[in-house]
């Protein structure tokens, strides 16, 4: 399994330094975390790597080759899935219409075949309704299959978008702030969940503002401040580092 | 009216032996369904009122014998292709109907004629076009072909005028203008006169700065001007704001023979040549006899369309009473007897209409000329 | 004669600025076409004629016309607008209920014309031609281009000199955050749909006079041009829409005079297509027209 | 029956021209592109089969696979500029397609007869024809419903981003749905010219765009059935508001703003969508008694 990795990645918007000089990797089957913040630039990050920014500076690689340029399509296509912090559903399809949009990669008709209504497309529509049905168990959504999405509460919604992450089993996932807004039994769920899919072999990049939440989570953690890298490593260790204190409580202090 | 028509189904429903009887005191059923709105209307809504005025004075004197009478209904084609479909369907699914005059123009007309043929049902549509005349047996239509009415006013400008050198300006988007214009321009060519410009002009066009400087500027010794007559006394008033030469001889055809052109352009327009069925007022007894009656009634005075809608309503009176003499008072009887109409008198052109064996109505042109803000006759 | 074409063309083009400037600042405010513009261009030579020859001068029959026309366009607001926007992602459902109050005016002033091409009576305006360096231009041309020039000038210094103008600006970049400041954004949208319309009424008076020709479906050829003035000036863009304007006007004359009559409309048309191959966002334009899927 | 058929024929065919233009619209609107092409398209169409029927020997059924494949082919040459734009300006960037059409229509007279249009054209086109082909037509888009393809056109409707995210290429997916819009819209065209006899630019202008717009807007963007009831309100309107007639366009107007405005998702959808949550209500239903059973039982 392919690893993501960051190198002197930069950002500037005008004058300023919203992302300087990151660099970072997330490995096949672990948890990694990024944390900072408000305002420390992660959201920028996870927007470059995906494909929705350009970089100013650096490179991005998965498995090796540069996806700093790619169109967002294509590095989903490369095996780089994400969820957004501020949740992107599509509020008039049903739970299950959103899990299945996710699995568009895996997609094996053609046009045609899906035009005409050809054995292929039936095949393929057939085969992600299993699939979103066993995902659907997974996060204990079944009930809502046939809900509307816009009409969820905030923690189920939450949850199609991370169904809906993962529908087509990439290799990368970046999950922006997955937890926020839900209470510690629905966290210790998905934080479960998390571990199934690391141990199946898939990179995770958790961006949290939760320090908590990460340091029980995750193998190795960045930590993100106005931009630059202040600390890396050891999730205990980090959160002992000086300087991320300085910054935490520099920004609740205001 | 409707209670007439009514009991005259119910009862030859009910009876057969009644249709034996009833030689006399007999309705014969026309609807005239012409363009009330949309944008045929100038054309549709004046047709109807100068047929329902021919309608109700025939019935007055008495013209379809002791008793008879034709007995009329007034529908809207909205100028409206579906509309029109739907209502002569309609119409025609209706036995006691005999004809329709209408539908009025364009696309419209064609396609009601369309149907007619389709449900063997007579139309005289107020178009002029011959496609209409060709698409079947059952499709007439009611004014002159541009073959017919362009000659009056393309030998005036090659003989009467001697002109040599033309700039043409027609409407584009229009599918009758431009008809009339290449009629009007191939006819010129024969002659010998050089069209030296060609422009088109959208009908919801009105700035003609750029189009009047370039005419003004370049050499030519006429203008003919083939659109609406609003329109066209516009151009013809930005022409002369550009600075063309005033005596330098401008052109129409028969739209331009409507009131409107001389109160639009206003001095402008003044000895402006053009084309015309109907001289306002009139120019003989009958044709004044209609002016005086119809401006009686409607409080305003008859312009061409009135006066072709009431010559029409002429032919088609004609052809219904020659088909109940004949004693074929069917749908066939009357579409035979409309097309071998002759020398019916009218009140426009030369007050005589009739069908060729092509069923091409002719009634003649007068080209008129615009003198002290009034149509008259123009010189020889 | 190009001197002389050249001269026609600007005519034209200034009121087609004078006509697009409204449309481009409802789009620079609200991020909507608003379709009616052409009809509210319409409405103002429509009243305008009436109440000349309804025996008003033809002073305050302007004056009276871009007053009626500012409160259809803030009824337009209202009416079309106001509901879809709070519900948000009113782009699209803008654009069809706009088409239905430039249906709706349409159908009444057909109605009320009975079809027919209306004209200012003979004598509104005085028709007096005069003879500059060998061009011929009248008197009404030379009071239009100084009437548009002053208008122009005056809005310009409006929006970025006055307070209004700055709330427009601040509501233009960001609606939340300029109710944060306090800024009333239904108060700018009202004034905004209100100058918009004034401007479109005098429009219609001005070319309704200037080529004598008054008639319902006069807006839809306006409108359309107004298309390509915004698209290729940048939609939202006040100085792009009069450049683009004075453009499109010398481009038509031209074309006119020296191009096969008939393909005007697919030049133009063509062109407007052109520079949204190349230049996406107009000459001038600073709202992002290009789709996702792209980095940023 | 029968004489109900024969009495209202023009307006159920009608109906059906109008249901097959409406899915043409609704398939650029369901992709997320704000195209009014849909006149150009039809317009394509059936030129094209009304030049080969009336001055060629081919075939007509092949004239309108022409027909078609060259709506399409445009369509899809017209998605390359167009899919970089958005909203707005793809509304005017098809505008401005339409334009360039009809003004090319009325300029090369030669071919296309200008103004005056084709006329004399086959009248090989009825009701069961018709009837067919819109039967086909909704088989194709009932397909296209249930597949990805469906679920990436509500997705890039809804939200853009997220289907990017997902491995989307958008570009390629306006370009489909242009085709499709294309294909649809040029053999309905096709269709109409061998049904009316005769044609003209005319009938591709402004108030046709208003009358295929309004049919999806008032039926609904998003289903089948969207377009049924659009087209069948519009054909029916006009039979039973006959005083109205002169007013159609006024009429035409308040509709579009009270339906966009009131019932932003259209008659047809918004019984889908009543039917979809009587659907979701009962198993909700069902599920709590079931649950109680259990609960009961345990």
């Amino acid at each position: 399994m392919p690893s993501l990795k960051l190198e002197n990645v930069a950002k500037h918007f005008g004058g300023l330094k919203a992302v300087d000089k990151v660099s970072m990797e997330v490995p096949p089957g672990e948890i990694t975390g990024l944390i900072g913040p408000n305002g420390a630039g992660k959201s920028t990050v996870v927007n470059m790597i995906s494909g929705v920014l350009a970089l100013t500076e650096g490179d991005i690689t998965v498995d090796g080759v540069s996806v700093a340029t790619d169109r967002a399509d294509i590095v989903a296509r490369k095996g780089v899935a994400r969820t957004f912090q501020n949740i992107r559903l599509l509020p008039e399809a049903t739970v299950l219409d959103n899990v299945m949009i996710g699995f568009h990669r895996r997609e094996e008709a053609g046009v045609l075949a899906q035009m005409l209504g050809l054995p292929a497309a039936r095949r393929d529509t057939k085969r992600f309704e299993e699939k979103a049905w066993d995902l659907l168990r997974r996060f204990r959504m079944e009930d809502f299959a046939e809900y509307e999405a816009g009409n969820l509460a905030y923690g189920h919604q939450r949850r199609v978008e991370m169904m809906r992450a993962i529908a087509a089993e990439p290799d990368i996932v970046l999950l922006d702030e997955p937890v926020a807004g839900m209470n510690d039994v629905e966290s210790d769920e998905l934080a479960t969940i998390f571990r199934e899919l690391a141990d199946s072999g898939m990179g995770l990049l958790l961006i949290e503002h939760n320090v908590g939440f990460v340091t029980r989570l995750c193998k190795k953690v960045y930590v993100l401040d106005s931009g630059r890298m202040i600390a890396s490593g050891d999730p205990e260790a980090v959160v002992r580092d000086p300087q991320v204190v300085a910054a935490y409580i520099g920004t609740s202090g205001h | 009216m409707k209670f007439k028509t009514l009991m005259l189904s119910a009862t030859s429903a009910a009876a057969v032996t009644l249709a034996g009887v009833a030689a006399h005191a007999e309705d014969y059923k026309v609807v005239i369904l012409q363009s009330l709105t949309g944008g045929a209307a100038f054309i549709g809504k004046n047709v109807a009122d100068g047929a329902v005025l021919a309608a109700e004075e025939l019935n007055e004197k008495g013209f379809f014998g002791e008793g008879n009478q034709m007995v009329f209904s007034v529908e809207d084609d909205a100028t409206d292709r579906t509309q029109t479909l739907s209502l002569i369907t309609r119409l025609a699914a209706d036995e006691d109907v005999l004809m329709v005059m209408g539908p009025t123009s364009g696309s419209v007309a064609m396609a009601g004629a369309n149907v007619a043929n389709e449900r063997e049902f007579p139309v005289m549509t107020t178009t002029n076009s011959m496609e209409v005349v060709e698409n079947g047996p059952w499709s007439f239509i009611m004014t002159q072909p541009a073959s017919i009415t362009m000659p009056f006013i393309a030998d005036y400008t090659a003989e009467t005028l001697g002109l040599e050198r033309c700039a043409i300006i027609g409407v584009k988007d229009n599918e009758a203008y431009v008809a009339l214009q290449r009629m009007y321009e191939s006819l010129i060519t024969e002659a010998g006169v050089e069209i030296v410009s060609q422009d088109g002009v959208a009908l919801a066009d009105s700035d003609f700065s750029a189009l009047a400087t370039k005419i003004a500027t370049s050499d030519q010794d006429c203008v003919f001007i083939g659109t609406p007559a609003a329109q066209g006394a516009n151009i013809i008033l930005q022409l002369k704001q550009a600075g063309l030469d005033p005596s330098t001889p401008i052109l129409g055809h028969n739209a331009f023979a409507s009131p409107t052109f001389i109160e639009k352009g206003g001095a402008a327009v003044e000895d402006v040549y053009l084309i015309g069925a109907w001289v306002p007022g009139g120019d003989d007894d009958f044709s004044s006899a209609f002016a005086e009656s119809f401006e009686a009634k409607m409080g305003f005075p008859a312009d061409e369309w009135n006066a072709m809608g009431y010559s029409g309503m002429q032919v088609v009176a004609h052809a219904v009473r020659d088909a109940a003499e004949a004693g074929n008072l069917t749908r066939d009887g009357v579409r035979q007897a409309l097309g071998e109409q002759k020398d019916i008198p009218v009140v426009v052109g030369t007050h005589t209409y009739s069908y060729d064996e092509e069923r091409v109505p002719y009634f003649g042109m007068k080209v008129l000329q615009v003198k002290d803000g009034a149509f008259t006759v123009a010189p020889e | 004669m190009l001197s002389q074409q050249i001269l026609n063309g600007l005519v034209s083009g200034s009121v087609y600025a004078l006509f697009s400037l409204g449309f481009t600042l409802i789009f620079g405010v609200q991020k909507l076409l608003n379709f009616a513009h052409g009809a509210t261009f319409m409405a103002g030579a429509f009243i305008a004629y009436y109440c000349t020859i309804s025996g008003l001068p033809f002073l305050l029959a302007i004056g009276f016309s871009m007053l009626a026309t500012g409160l259809i366009a803030i009824l337009i607001d209202l009416i079309a607008f106001r509901t879809l926007r709070n519900r948000g992602n009113a782009e699209f459902p803008a654009l069809v209920s706009s088409i239905g109050v430039d249906l709706i005016l349409v159908s009444i002033a057909q109605q009320v014309s009975k079809t027919q091409v209306l004209n200012f009576p003979f004598g509104t305006f005085p028709i007096k031609f005069y003879d500059l360096f060998g061009l011929r231009i009248s008197l009404l041309q030379i009071v239009i281009l100084a009437v548009v020039a002053v208008l122009v000038a005056a809005l310009i210094f409006y929006l970025r000199k006055t307070t209004f103008g700055r709330q427009v600006r601040a509501v233009a970049t960001n609606e939340r955050a300029a109710a944060l400041l306090g800024v009333n954004a239904q108060s700018v949208y009202l004034q905004t749909f209100f100058i918009a319309g004034a401007l479109a009424g005098l429009a219609g008076v001005l070319i309704g006079l200037l080529f004598n020709s008054i008639q319902f479906l006069m807006g839809e050829p306006y409108m359309l041009r107004a298309f390509v003035v915004v698209v290729i000036g940048g939609l939202g863009s006040v100085q792009g829409a009069i450049v683009a304007s004075l453009l499109l006007g010398v481009t038509q004359s031209l074309a006119v005079a020296y191009l096969p009559s008939g393909l005007t409309d697919a030049i133009i048309f063509g062109l407007l297509f052109l520079v949204l191959l190349v230049r996406p966002n107009g000459l001038f334009g600073d709202i992002n027209a290009v789709a996702g899927g792209t980095r940023q | 029956m029968i004489q109900f058929y024969y009495a209202y024929q023009p307006i159920i065919d009608f109906f059906l021209l109008s249901v097959g233009f409406g899915y043409s619209q609704q398939i650029a609107l369901r992709a997320g592109v704000f195209s009014i092409a849909t006149a150009g398209f039809a317009a394509l169409g059936s030129y094209c089969v009304a030049i080969l029927a009336t001055k060629t020997g081919v075939p007509i059924f092949l004239t309108v696979i022409l027909g078609t494949a060259l709506a399409a082919a445009v369509g899809g040459l017209l998605a390359l500029p167009l899919a970089r734009l958005r909203g707005a300006f793809q509304a005017i960037a098809t505008l401005a397609f339409v334009q360039i059409i009809l003004s090319l229509l009325l300029y090369g007279e030669g071919f296309t007869g200008g103004a005056l249009g084709i006329v004399g054209i086959p009248r090989e086109v009825n009701t069961w024809i018709l009837l067919i082909v819109v039967g086909l037509t909704m088989y194709v888009m009932w397909n296209i419903g249930r597949s990805g393809m469906g679920r990436v056109f509500n997705a890039l409707r809804q939200e853009e981003s997220v289907a990017s995210s997902l491995g989307v290429n958008i570009g390629k997916y306006h370009i489909i749905a242009f085709i499709i819009s294309g294909a649809v819209g040029g053999l309905f065209g096709g269709l109409q010219s061998l049904y009316t006899f005769q044609i003209e630019p005319h009938n591709y202008g402004f108030a046709f765009i208003v009358n295929v717009l309004t049919v999806v807007i008032l039926g609904g963007r998003t289903t089948l059935l969207g377009p049924i009831m659009g087209a069948l309100i519009m054909a029916i309107l006009p039979e039973i508001a006959r005083p109205l007639a002169e007013y159609r366009q006024a009429v035409n107007g308040v509709i579009l703003i009270l339906v966009i405005t009131f019932l932003p998702n259209g008659v047809g959808d918004e019984i889908v969508f009543w039917f979809r949550r009587r659907k979701q209500a009962r198993q909700q239903q069902h599920r709590a008694s079931e649950k109680e059973a259990r609960d009961a039982v345990s």
